[in-house]
């Protein structure tokens, strides 16, 4: 007689009903939170670690960056007579640390996070996918 | 009635195996006889990274243990290379990272919740636990630049002040959060299918759970009242209000509840923090000129040399994870790299119960039950 | 006017044949036709062609709504879980079922090494064209039957219990433990509820007195009072009830999905199927779940009768067809709206304790729902 | 009184030593007692083995255990050194069911044998895998491959020649 008890009603489960079917229906500030991702995309914020960027006039090619690099992801190859680090974005972890540890604040990580590419090789950005000018007020 | 027995290899690429979870069954029927977890699939070798990184490298390792909740993992870790240094820490910078890991547990809870009811069959509860761990994710990226692997925590403090906007952010994430678990215990608690899929499933008396070394949830669950925030303080806890969520039964629903629980108390813990927080100059990686880890203290961040190498040592030190008692032993030889990292992770210690707690069960019992002791794999494996 | 004479019950047809060939007629086409087959000597070969039509139109009107019902399918659990759903292909992705069967098409069909290949090929068809023949005795609107069969429900419940047959043959040649215990579990489910579900369709039949869907939906037109539709939803909650949870388990949809269970045995019987045998597996829980409901609506809900159109101007009366199959058409979406939301809100339950509420529950209380039933109707209360 | 201490009291002839684990006592015992002491610290309260820590020094193992009491709110660690060339130490299974993986990962990482454990087998290496990447002398430069064999077991083999793999 186990079977028997007050569960019978089923109370939890319209329960459970009705609050599903608020979110059907939308009632009181339930609203479609996804976002149709290629066509729209999500806002980045300011500190999002995403590809690197390297300031071409601030960089010295110190390779403070390719000594601290966690994975051994940052190595400073030569780029019109002066050096610059190549970021192998296949093995980077995001972490941030190269920009923590450069000491003529030269790097930096931008928003850019779509870095999907068809070969290993195309995933080693180069100096010249990463240099940036900044802009002389 | 005697049958044949049936060997059934649930994993490693199973649906409801949390990853690369592999449980040899031996079966009756449905019933299980007996399963033999098998585990390693993940194996990443972190301890060995870790004798191999210094100090400061092997902080975004330790990331990608749980990746679920990453937050307590770097700071089990920074305390205990601060504690074998004795590093001091900015108050408001211990203010800060208690608010990323309260953040992080209730993330953690909400994901193992949802990945225990899809387990059950109701695929709707991880649907709206990722809608309010989406926000607090955008809330992770706002402060420290990544979703889910941060290297945020760091020797001496934080990497960055909290930014300009986010505490509006995080308190309209507070008190949404308190709306939407108002709905999922609508949804989930009073379910009767539930409640006969959970209760009296998996049953662990308190006296077993801690023979099997059995922390965090999965133990609280057991009617052992044990929380190291409140025993064993660490950082600002000490000076906090909560309460120590505890359900005698032992069985998944009260795992289940305890985590339910949880999570209202970190939101609580969280507006305290909101209250509390030191106010101090906020002062910018752009302000300051040059970034903090180069060796100047900042408001979050005490003095962190480039070359650190702490006295030569060994501590053990340990902290309450959202998935149990996360510790971190480390031997220090007085070089920049540490002698030997062990990391003492609750989801394996956690699951070495699973054989005793599943035998005589059915095939879904063994997925309620892993799935309230709530592991990640990348935290088994390591 | 001839349409209005129908209506009155002036003209009735048996069947969708008897309907075609009255309208036929009263263009003025059918005799031309018929001679020139008769010149022929060739008369039945017409009937075969008229059935044969009716026939196709059918299938296409099940498998359009198949795949609505698939997109329908997504489009609720999207709006429960607070997303979009499919929305690129076509407008808001209606379009999608149509690209679902261009992908599954164009899959490599791959048979086991160690399957048994006729077995396993056979099983689709076996489960998709009982699938189909369920509709043959369903009296979609008014007229709108293929035929009126005097043992109609009979028919129904006997070809529905085809598919375990096939299920059980699916998971045995695809050599697979997780495919055979889902056979096994499908089986036992598909058995243990299919009594209630007859033993309370059997109810309806006593008040009836008839196996004939024609007769029962014709039974539930009309009013009590004026404002009562005379439906046996009213006469029969408790056997509604119970037919509605056996029917849910037929269809094998969550809270009873144990032929699927995707998170305990990946995906039930159908594990090792791809391609267009995957598809037709697919379909057919589909057009189970459009039939099932349809059932329900013929039984309890009235069928196509519409309570209050016998107020409707004499003008309109033409549209009566149109009007009884959208009728129709509506109370089973209204059902299959249900099942839908249902398996958006419950988890699964435990095969044991399915099979316990099957066998100490359910029939028990079909049983007391006859027998009060057959008191009630002797004793002259209805 | 710190909790080692009060273990050396009690046990007075295992205990080597007490000392300090930075802030943690910790007691150094012998190798034949740890059992012993292992099975006094539960009798004392220490109910909750909270990690085995195996560490290669060169010229000798070590083997830490962390405990910790859920009644007196105390830490207590018991440190055992053994030998470089016989690593093996009693299994504190039969004292505490969680040991039994702790332990099986400590073989299987530093390659500590541990006497009387039921199930000693590795854990998350796959079985047949050469040395214990934990230890100093372990080889790094070896690369070891695991595929599946004819009857489903992990096979570890040094080629990886057959290996789907890009460079």
């Amino acid at each position: 007689m186990t079977w028997i008890s007050k569960d019978w009603a089923m109370g939890g489960i319209i329960k459970g009903l009705i609050v599903t079917l608020k979110h059907v229906f939308r009632v009181g500030n339930r609203p479609t939170v996804t976002v149709q991702y290629p066509y729209e995309k999500m806002p980045v914020h300011p500190r999002f670690r995403g590809l690197h960027a390297i300031d071409e006039d601030a960089c010295i090619g110190c390779g403070i960056c390719e000594v601290n690099c966690p994975n051994s992801t940052i190595t400073i190859v030569k780029h019109n007579t002066r050096w610059y680090p190549q970021v192998n974005m296949g093995m980077c972890l995001f972490c941030g640390i190269c920009v923590d540890v450069c000491p003529m604040n030269a790097m930096k990580m931008t928003g850019n996070y779509e870095l999907a590419d068809y070969s290993r090789e195309s995933l080693i950005y180069g100096p010249d996918r990463l240099l940036f000018k900044k802009e002389v007020n | 009635m005697e049958s044949d027995e049936l060997f059934i290899n649930m994993g490693p690429v199973h649906p409801s195996t949390h990853g690369v979870a592999r449980f040899k069954l031996r079966m009756d029927g449905e019933s299980i006889k007996e399963c033999t977890p098998v585990i390693g699939y993940l194996h990443r070798g972190t301890e060995k990274i870790g004798e191999m990184k210094t100090y400061l490298q092997f902080i975004p390792y330790t990331d990608r243990l749980d990746y679920i909740a990453a937050f307590p993992n770097n700071y089990a870790y920074v305390k205990a290379v601060e504690e074998l240094a004795g590093i001091e820490v900015p108050l408001r910078a211990e203010y800060i990272r208690v608010l990323t890991m309260e953040l992080n547990r209730i993330v953690n809870h909400i994901v193992s919740i949802g990945s225990l009811l899809m387990d059950l069959g109701a695929a709707t509860m991880i649907m709206w636990g990722f809608r309010e761990r989406e926000n607090a994710l955008q809330l992770f990226e706002m402060l420290c630049g990544a979703r889910m692997t941060f290297n945020y925590i760091k020797p001496g403090g934080v990497r960055e002040d909290i930014p300009d906007g986010f505490i509006p952010k995080l308190n309209e994430f507070i008190k949404d959060m308190e709306k939407r678990i108002v709905d999922y215990e609508q949804l989930i608690n009073g379910n009767e299918i539930f409640h006969m899929r959970m209760k009296n499933i998996g049953v662990i008396s308190g006296k077993d759970a801690v023979n099997y070394g059995w922390t965090g949830p999965t133990l609280r669950g057991s009617g052992v009242d044990y929380d190291l925030r409140k025993y064993e303080p660490y950082s600002i806890y000490p000076d906090l209000d909560f309460k120590v969520c505890v359900r005698k039964e032992g069985d998944s629903y009260a795992r289940f509840i305890v985590r339910m629980d949880e999570m209202k108390e970190s939101l609580h813990i969280l507006r305290q923090v909101v209250d509390n927080m030191p106010a101090t100059k906020l002062i910018s990686m752009a302000e300051y000129g040059i970034s903090p880890m180069t060796g100047t203290p900042t408001a979050v961040s005490t003095y962190f040399p480039r070359i650190f190498t702490p006295p030569a040592g060994e501590v053990y030190s340990r902290i309450e994870a959202p998935k149990g008692e996360l510790g971190f032993y480390v031997v220090s030889d007085g070089t920049t790299k540490p002698y030997r990292v062990k990391i003492r992770s609750p989801s394996f210690c956690n699951l070495t119960a699973i054989p005793s707690l599943v035998k005589g069960l059915k095939i879904g019992d063994l997925i309620a039950a892993f799935g309230t002791i709530d592991v990640v794999l990348g935290d088994v494996d390591r | 006017m001839l349409f209005l004479a129908m209506w009155t019950g002036d003209i009735m047809f048996e069947n969708t044949y008897e309907l075609i060939v009255f309208i036929l007629n009263f263009i003025g086409i059918y005799d031309p036709i018929y001679n020139v087959f008769e010149m022929f000597g060739l008369e039945y070969l017409l009937r075969i062609i008229i059935v044969l039509a009716e026939i196709a139109a059918l299938f296409v009107f099940i498998l359009l709504t198949v795949m609505f019902l698939t997109w329908m399918e997504r489009k609720v659990v999207a709006m429960v879980q607070a997303r979009y759903g499919p929305m690129v292909t076509g407008p808001r992705g209606l379009l999608q079922p149509v690209m679902d069967g261009v992908k599954l098409i164009g899959k490599e069909d791959i048979i086991p090494a160690k399957a048994d290949r006729w077995v396993f090929t056979l099983a689709p068809f076996l489960i998709f064209i009982p699938a189909l023949l369920v509709f043959i005795p369903l009296p979609f609107g008014e007229s709108l039957i293929i035929s009126d069969l005097n043992v109609g429900l009979l028919y129904i419940i006997a070809i529905s219990a085809i598919s375990p047959i096939a299920i059980l043959m699916a998971g045995w040649a695809s050599n697979n433990k997780y495919s055979l215990m889902g056979a096994i579990r499908a089986v036992a489910q598909d058995i243990s509820y299919t009594i209630p579900l007859a033993l309370a369709a059997i109810s309806v039949v006593l008040l009836t007195g008839s196996l004939s869907t024609v007769d029962i939906v014709t039974a539930q037109s009309g009013t009590w009072f004026g404002f009562i539709p005379k439906w046996f939803i009213f006469l029969q909650p408790l056997g509604f009830i119970l037919f509605l949870i056996a029917s849910i388990a037929e269809m094998g949809r969550i809270p009873f999905d144990f032929q699927e269970s995707e998170s305990e045995l990946v995906a039930g019987f159908f594990t090792e199927y791809s391609g267009m045998k995957f598809a037709m597996f697919f379909l057919a829980e589909y057009a189970h779940l459009f039939s099932v409901s349809a059932i329900v609506v013929t039984l309890f809900l009235g069928g196509w009768s519409v309570p209050f159109l016998s107020s409707i101007p004499a003008t309109f009366a033409v549209l009566i067809p149109i009007i009884s199959l959208a009728a129709f058409v509506i109370k089973t979406y209204v059902i299959i709206f249900f099942a839908m939301w249902l398996r958006d809100t419950v988890p699964r339950m435990r095969i044991d304790q399915l099979l316990n509420i099957g066998w100490k529950i359910m029939i028990p209380l079909a049983l007391l729902n006859l027998l009060a039933t057959a008191i009630l109707l002797t004793a002259g209360v209805f | 009184m710190n909790s080692a201490e009060e273990l050396k009291n009690l046990l007075p002839g295992s205990v080597i030593s007490t000392g300090l684990q930075l802030n943690k006592p910790m007691a150094v015992v012998k190798k034949e007692d740890l059992v012993k002491a292992a099975g006094k610290a539960k009798e004392i309260g220490f109910d909750h083995l909270s990690v085995i820590t195996g560490i290669d020094y060169r010229d000798h193992f070590e083997v830490i255990y962390n405990f910790f009491s859920y009644s007196k709110k105390q830490n207590l660690a018991i440190k055992v050194n053994l030998d470089h060339d016989k690593p093996e130490v009693d299994s504190l299974t039969s004292l505490w069911k969680g040991a039994d993986w702790l332990e099986r990962e400590t073989f299987d990482l530093v390659g500590i044998k541990f006497i009387g454990h039921p199930n000693l087998i590795r854990i998350l290496l796959p079985d047949g895998w050469n040395g214990h990447p934990l230890r100093k002398d372990y080889d790094m430069n070896t690369e070891q491959f695991v595929t599946i064999g004819d009857n489903g077991d992990d096979v570890v083999s040094p080629d990886g020649t057959n290996l789907l793999r890009r460079k």
